[in-house]
């Protein structure tokens, strides 16, 4: 037994004892759930920080923990905590317009439980553990997504998440049944042999093709993405959050596995369609957004863009790939949090739309400032955090001569700077019709707004952050 | 003792930047007025140590040439962001000429109107958060110019221009000055897009961002080579400089995007001033000349430096002929100023090319930052002068003025040095640096540019002494009430005109040393007379004209010529409609609505060609809503009908 | 009988589940279509484990984790449809409009 | 010669039920339609040798998913009366083209020449329950045990949320 795999087992044992706990003290107001969940997932975190890099130590002959797994864990345990700390007004009669959610200690155990099936997909070595991590990572989320029962727009996001979802599902087992057919074997080791050999072989690109499908569908990309700005705009605020951040990071983490790992060999074959596919993404995305008027929605399109630059950035090679995908997936995260934190202040006793930003400039200018320092992150500009990730993705692409496409993509974050000051001119310009309603920050929002704020300046400025990255990845 | 100051550089940027962080998080309850007094102080400090570096500069690296030969300093240099093994972007503190140069002004100037501010700004509610912006905007400026690499210096260019967003919006209760700020950020950042694309270029082909690096003739030997786009050749060192020079196309305001710059005159008038004037529009001429060696191994380049550097000059000059609003008389000036500026840059030569015989001549380069340097003292006076007149008049247009000679005293003495300065008459400073920048021109054969040179010239001292003319001679055209000269604006005004009248005896000083970098190359400096002859005589005929048409006030002799030439006129004073035809652009292409006049669209078929893709971005965002529209089996199908598509497309 | 019959079989049984999914207005019955895809391509994995694996046993123990996985994934989505019932009172996939945009 | 013909009946059965499931107007007989498909299903299985799968896909699919799918569509309609929602023409035909569509594209792509589907040969033993039963336990690295362990946490947590969503709270019944 070896402490690296001390985070996953402490994930589990934290889901369970929430779950225990919560039988003994049954009581729906008990907020040592919550409390549980967050300080267990900063403990994890911290472990995750601590835990050697250099390592490589494969589990029972399917489970491997490396240094890139454990980056990836980081997000997503950052991403689980965020989401923990943004719910929990949510929880609370009055916390926020569209009702209070229910059953607190379930919500996190059905969370802490996703990350681990996140946990599970990066340190997959075979289809089969991939598949039931890539599951445990995705049925959650229709849970969570229909978390708010009493209101129809939260039920028929689920509903519409789960059936296409299901689709995907099935497009993916197709996509393992050809892989694993080819090579004879699920382990990726067998497969990288297989595509080594012969990588034109029509049965086993059909299967990349089921599996790219498949994982578009997780990770929004064009056409796949359609589900994606009706569940982001039905589900509740911090289901909203953690499926922008955590399933995409899973789905990208997922996609770099196979198409770094035993799909390596048609890496030349599949830059192509990538790029494709990332264009096309970023620029649906970027149309969609720009005609937005609630903010959930909203995010939706902005994710969907993201999502084409950070596949853009697969078509580099295997060092640049990973390190500026997940150096991105840090910043994406930061920024993303930031915006939904900015949401549930503005949520708690209105609607989730551009107009309940109105004022915001006048009545607590600190918050307008942030708002701007975040969509001015996520537009790529300098110094702050976002614009390095771009910068990093836009080069990893570069550095094959993909020049065009690299155009085509910053002309592309041209137009989103486009739509994020129109939410600018709404925090800072546009006189509400009504008097604004009072907004109340609670001591969680102001202090994750903070830390989440000064990530995006400093991960931009202090380079330790990624060099360490990339001295992990190589 | 210089080494010490070396190392501790970094305090002039720190000194604003800790100004703006106190400001703005408020550790400290300060009140708005001494928020004020706290950024002048340190203001002052930062520019007191710019000085005293300044002044070690000299004294260690240019007085010992044989220890420094390229007259450059690397203060220090840490490794920032690791890209890959091979390529580190640093953050370090360079010297050389004109960043010292650059420090200098902008520390002195944002000084000056920092205390300037106090009177202008004394009774905005936004006093304290004026401060802190201005102290942001000191401090990427200050990191622009000592830059040590590119991908810096790209930081600091996007704070810089994140800064004057925030400082043109200032007032954001008026929809003009917000519909302008977004203007300046949305064309600023289109072209910084193709600045980064450049960079991203260029590095990856030298797999370095250093200046020094990027400088050197190898850089230029490893990127000159053509590839094919299509069916058309393109030399990659063209493309690559040009790409980085749009972003100081779009930074200086050099046509056709310069349309930001005449909106941006809607921030506070010190705003103006500083950034539009004398400090951040002068980065892109910064960044060529940063650039320059680089630059110049491709002739096309520069070609297009000077092409359109020559051009703005003089189509701004015109139009600033015939505006009314005092402050954008001032503004074209400053893009008629920059296109000087910039075709300085461009007639400079490293390579002999397209004049054969011609030799080596970098006169252009120093001339150019001759010019930078003169300009930003009197150009910053103009404005702040003109925001004193405002502020004491309550309007801005010069046509409701008139008389304020009595009324201002001091403003009037301390701006006729300035105007003179601009109107190039000896021995103020502006007639220094525009006599280097001409014979520049003249030297290495470039006749045309000389003589729009020469006529711009002629074309400043009009419109300059129209505007001083019909502000302060004459007889008041409407009612002041108490107008009054505010003793903190008087002062930096007045210490302005120190360095407008004196800096033409540095001419020597920048000839001499102030050369391209890595080029062991004293410029020819030998007159032929007829030149500055020529020239003053211009300046005069412009006064001269501009007395017989608005001296004492009057405006009748002009108003009648302008009668004369009424079509022509109305042109010009509609700025040749440019404005029009990019508000009509950008409503296509981001506010929807607002159907324009389809003849616009034959006449301009480039601007055709743009409202297209606005009403394509705008088309495909419905198009986009549209597909979405609820239904979940036309989902269902548009994934399978798109994984049928992938399924051929991976065929 | 030859792997070729199998390939083909199940990509057929993909194709009629397909149809299923776009076709069927009730959500239930999507759900119906859906099992179909997954059982071709469970069968598919059966095939490859007969015919060609150099390790049959995992695509013997695959499909028992699809049924599994698909058996998780219907009753979320049954609870789901209860829930939606009961806000709706009819399970019409084309009465799912609220949200589009 | 009589596998083939006992194979080709099945395949024709499974189809031509698979259709019924997915096209059959009243939802009760598509699943009853479905059950039958996955019948046949196991009996190809057991064609194939694999008895185990046959038997999880007769107990854990039909026993367990399907026979769930039919109480929640008696329980959601009279009888699966109320589920008789008209499709219109138009939209099956565009259904039935699409999935037309995506067959030939699959066809078509596995249509060209391929070594897997040349290399293949029948395997010589058949899978046992042992193998299978070891295979799931091992730790070895041929070993399944994690997958298996995840699997439970998966049915663990679908569970919980099913009956979250699914149950009926006391709030929500005041306000409805």
């Amino acid at each position: 037994m070896n402490i690296l795999l001390l985070p996953d087992l402490l994930i589990i044992l934290l889901a369970a004892s929430i779950l225990a706990i919560d039988l003994y003290r049954g009581k729906p107001q008990s907020t040592v759930s919550f409390h549980m969940s967050w300080i267990g997932l900063l403990v994890i975190f911290c472990l995750l920080i601590i835990l050697p890099y250099d390592q490589e130590i494969t589990y029972w002959g399917t489970y491997k923990v490396t240094g890139i797994s454990l980056l990836f864990k980081q997000v997503f345990v950052l991403s689980s905590l965020c989401t923990v700390l943004l719910s929990a007004p949510y929880f609370k009669p009055g916390g926020n317009a569209r009702g209070v959610l229910r059953y607190r200690s379930e919500f996190y155990f059905i969370i802490l439980l996703c990350t681990f099936g996140m946990f599970a997909v990066v340190s997959a070595t075979g289809l089969l553990t991939l598949f039931i991590g890539m599951e445990l990572a995705t049925i959650p989320l229709y849970i969570l997504s229909g978390y708010q029962k009493e209101d129809s727009l939260s039920v028929e996001a689920a509903t519409k998440y789960i059936i296409m979802g299901s689709l995907s599902t099935g497009l993916l087992v197709f996509g393992y049944s050809f892989l694993y057919g080819c090579a004879g074997s699920l382990s990726f080791k067998a497969i990288s042999v297989f595509a080594m050999a012969s990588p034109t072989d029509p049965l086993f690109r059909l299967g990349v093709l089921f599996v790219l499908a498949a994982i578009g569908f997780k990770l929004t990309i064009f056409p796949f993405h359609m589900w994606a700005p009706d569940v982001y705009d039905g589900a509740p605020t911090p289901v909203t959050a953690f499926i922008s951040v955590s399933s995409k990071a899973v789905a990208i983490g997922f996609l770099l596995i196979l198409v770094y790992g035993p799909l390596a060999p048609l890496h030349n074959y599949l830059q192509i369609i990538l790029l494709i596919l990332a264009g096309a993404t970023m620029t649906v995305g970027n149309l969609g957004a720009l005609k937005q008027k609630r903010l959930r929605r909203f995010m939706a399109y902005s994710s969907i863009a993201q999502a084409g630059y950070i596949i853009m950035a697969m078509a580099g090679t295997a060092a640049a790939a990973y390190s500026s995908i997940i150096y991105y997936l840090f910043v994406y995260a930061a920024a993303n949090y930031a915006i939904f934190f900015i949401i549930s202040i503005v949520g708690r006793n209105g609607e989730e739309e551009f107009k309940s930003l109105q004022g915001m400039g006048k009545q607590n200018p600190v918050l307008a400032a942030v708002l701007m320092l975040t969509l001015f992150s996520l537009g790529g500009i300098p110094p702050l955090a976002g614009f390095m990730g771009k910068f990093l993705l836009f080069a990893a692409a570069a550095e094959r001569g993909f020049y065009s496409m690299v155009i085509f993509a910053a002309l592309n974050s041209t137009i989103s700077l486009y739509y994020y000051l129109l939410l600018v001119k709404e925090a800072y310009i546009i006189k509400p019709a009504i008097a604004p309603r009072v907004l109340v920050i609670d001591n969680i929002q102001r202090i994750s707004l903070v830390l989440l704020t000064s990530a995006m300046v400093s991960l931009g400025l202090i380079p330790l952050f990624s060099s360490n990255i990339m001295a992990i990845v190589q | 003792m210089a080494d010490l100051l070396f190392t501790h550089s970094y305090l002039i940027l720190l000194f604003p930047l800790l100004s703006f962080v106190t400001i703005s998080l408020r550790p400290v309850q300060l009140s708005p007025k001494m928020a004020g007094r706290f950024a002048i102080g340190c203001q002052g400090l930062s520019m007191l140590y710019g000085l005293a570096v300044a002044a070690a500069y000299w004294q260690t690296v240019i007085g010992q040439p044989q220890l420094y030969p390229a007259r450059s300093l690397v203060c220090f240099d840490l490794a920032w962001l690791n890209f890959s093994p091979t390529l580190t972007a640093n953050m370090g503190i360079f010297l050389d000429p004109i960043s010292v140069m650059m420090i200098v002004v902008i520390s002195i100037i944002s000084f000056l109107v920092n205390i300037y501010s106090v009177g202008y700004m004394k009774d905005d509610p936004g006093f304290a958060r004026f401060f802190a912006l201005m102290a942001l905007f000191s401090f990427s400026m200050l990191g622009l110019v000592i830059s040590s690499n590119i991908l810096q210096m790209f930081v600091f260019w996007e704070l810089v221009g994140m800064s004057s967003y925030a400082l043109i919006g200032f007032w954001y209760q008026k929809p003009s000055a917000v519909a302008a700020s977004k203007k300046a950020f949305v064309v600023t950042r289109f072209a910084d897009t193709f600045f980064l694309i450049g960079i991203i270029v260029v590095s990856f082909y030298t797999q370095s961002f250093d200046f020094q690096t990027l400088n050197s003739p190898e850089t230029a030997a490893l990127l000159d080579h053509t590839f094919m786009l299509g069916i058309v050749p393109i030399n990659l060192l063209t493309l690559a400089t040009i790409l980085i020079f749009t972003g100081g196309w779009g930074k200086s305001a050099m046509f056709p995007l310069h349309i930001w710059l005449p909106d941006a005159m809607e921030g506070p008038t010190p705003v103006s001033s500083i950034i539009h004037s004398a400090t951040m529009v002068v980065a892109g001429v910064f960044l060529t000349a940063r650039m320059f060696p680089l630059f110049a191994a491709s002739e096309v380049t520069l070609a297009v430096v000077q092409f359109v550097g020559a051009f703005t000059a003089l189509f701004a000059a015109i139009i600033a002929i015939t505006q009314k609003d005092i402050k954008r008389i001032l503004a074209f000036s400053t893009l008629s100023q920059l296109g000087y500026m910039l075709f300085s840059l461009g007639v400079a030569k490293m390579v002999t090319g397209i004049h054969p015989g011609a030799e080596i001549n970098p006169l252009g380069y120093s001339a150019a930052m001759y010019h930078v340097f003169t300009h930003a003292f009197f150009k910053c006076m103009l404005f702040l002068g003109a925001g004193a007149i405002i502020h004491a008049v309550h309007s801005n247009d010069i046509m409701d003025m008139g008389g304020l000679r009595r009324l201002m005293p001091k403003t009037y003495w301390s701006l006729l040095t300035a105007c003179l300065a601009i109107g190039g008459i000896f021995p103020f400073s502006g007639f220094w640096s525009k006599d280097a920048i001409l014979l520049a021109a003249l030297q290495s054969g470039h006749y045309i540019v000389c003589a729009v040179g020469l006529a711009t010239g002629g074309l400043t001292a009009f419109y300059i002494f129209r505007f001083f003319f019909l502000t302060f001679h004459g007889r008041a055209r409407s009612k002041f009430h108490d107008v009054r000269e505010n003793s903190w604006m008087t002062f930096s005004i007045m210490a302005l005109t120190i360095p407008t009248v004196t800096a033409g005896m540095l001419e020597h000083l920048f000839v001499s040393e102030v050369t391209v970098p890595g080029l062991a190359y004293t410029p020819n400096f030998s007159h032929p007379l007829w030149l500055p002859t020529l020239a003053s005589l211009a300046g005069i005929a412009g006064i001269s004209l501009a007395w017989t048409f608005y001296g004492r006030g009057r405006t009748e002799a002009a108003e009648r010529c302008r009668l004369r030439i009424a079509p022509v006129y109305q042109v010009i004073y509609n700025k040749f409609y440019i404005d029009e035809v990019y508000l009509f652009i950008t409503h296509k292409i981001i506010f929807h609505g607002i159907a324009a006049p389809i003849k616009w669209l034959d006449r301009h078929i480039v601007d055709g060609a743009m409202n297209l893709i606005g009403e394509f971005l705008q088309q495909g965002g419905k198009a986009v809503r549209l597909l979405q529209n609820g239904q979940l089996q036309l989902y269902l199908g548009v994934t399978t009908l798109g994984f049928i598509a992938l399924l051929f497309l991976g065929r | 009988m030859t792997l070729i019959h199998f390939v083909v079989l199940s990509l057929t049984l993909c194709a009629i589940g397909v149809y299923g999914v776009l076709t069927r207005r009730n959500l239930i019955g999507i759900l119906l279509s859906v099992e179909v895809i997954l059982n071709g391509a469970n069968i598919n994995f059966a095939a490859f484990a007969h015919f060609r694996a150099s390790d049959p046993a995992a695509g013997a123990i695959f499909p028992i984790f699809v049924m599994a996985v698909s058996g998780c994934e219907m009753a979320v989505a049954l609870a789901i449809i209860i829930s939606m019932y009961r806000r709706k009172k009819r399970l019409d996939v084309y009465k799912l409009e609220e949200l589009n945009g | 010669m009589m596998s083939d013909l006992l194979f080709y009946g099945l395949v024709t059965t499974l189809v031509l039920l698979s259709l019924l499931a997915v096209s059959l107007p009243n939802l009760l007989h598509g699943a009853i339609a479905l059950i039958g498909s996955f019948f046949a299903t196991a009996a190809l299985y057991i064609m194939l040798q694999l008895e185990f799968v046959a038997l999880s896909q007769i107990m854990l699919y039909i026993g367990g998913i399907i026979i769930f799918m039919l109480i929640i569509i008696l329980l959601t309609s009279g009888l699966g009366q109320e589920n008789r929602y008209m499709v219109k023409g138009r939209r099956r035909a565009a259904g039935a083209g699409v999935s037309a569509l995506l067959l030939i594209g699959l066809l078509l792509t596995i249509s060209q020449p391929s070594e897997t589907l040349q290399k293949a040969t029948l395997r010589a033993a058949p899978v046992t329950m042992d193998d299978i039963g070891f295979r799931l336990m091992a730790t070895n690295k041929n070993g399944f045990i994690i997958p298996f362990e995840i699997i439970s946490i998966l049915l663990l947590v679908a569970l919980v949320g099913a009956v979250v969503i699914a149950r009926r709270d006391n709030g929500q019944e005041q306000e409805s």
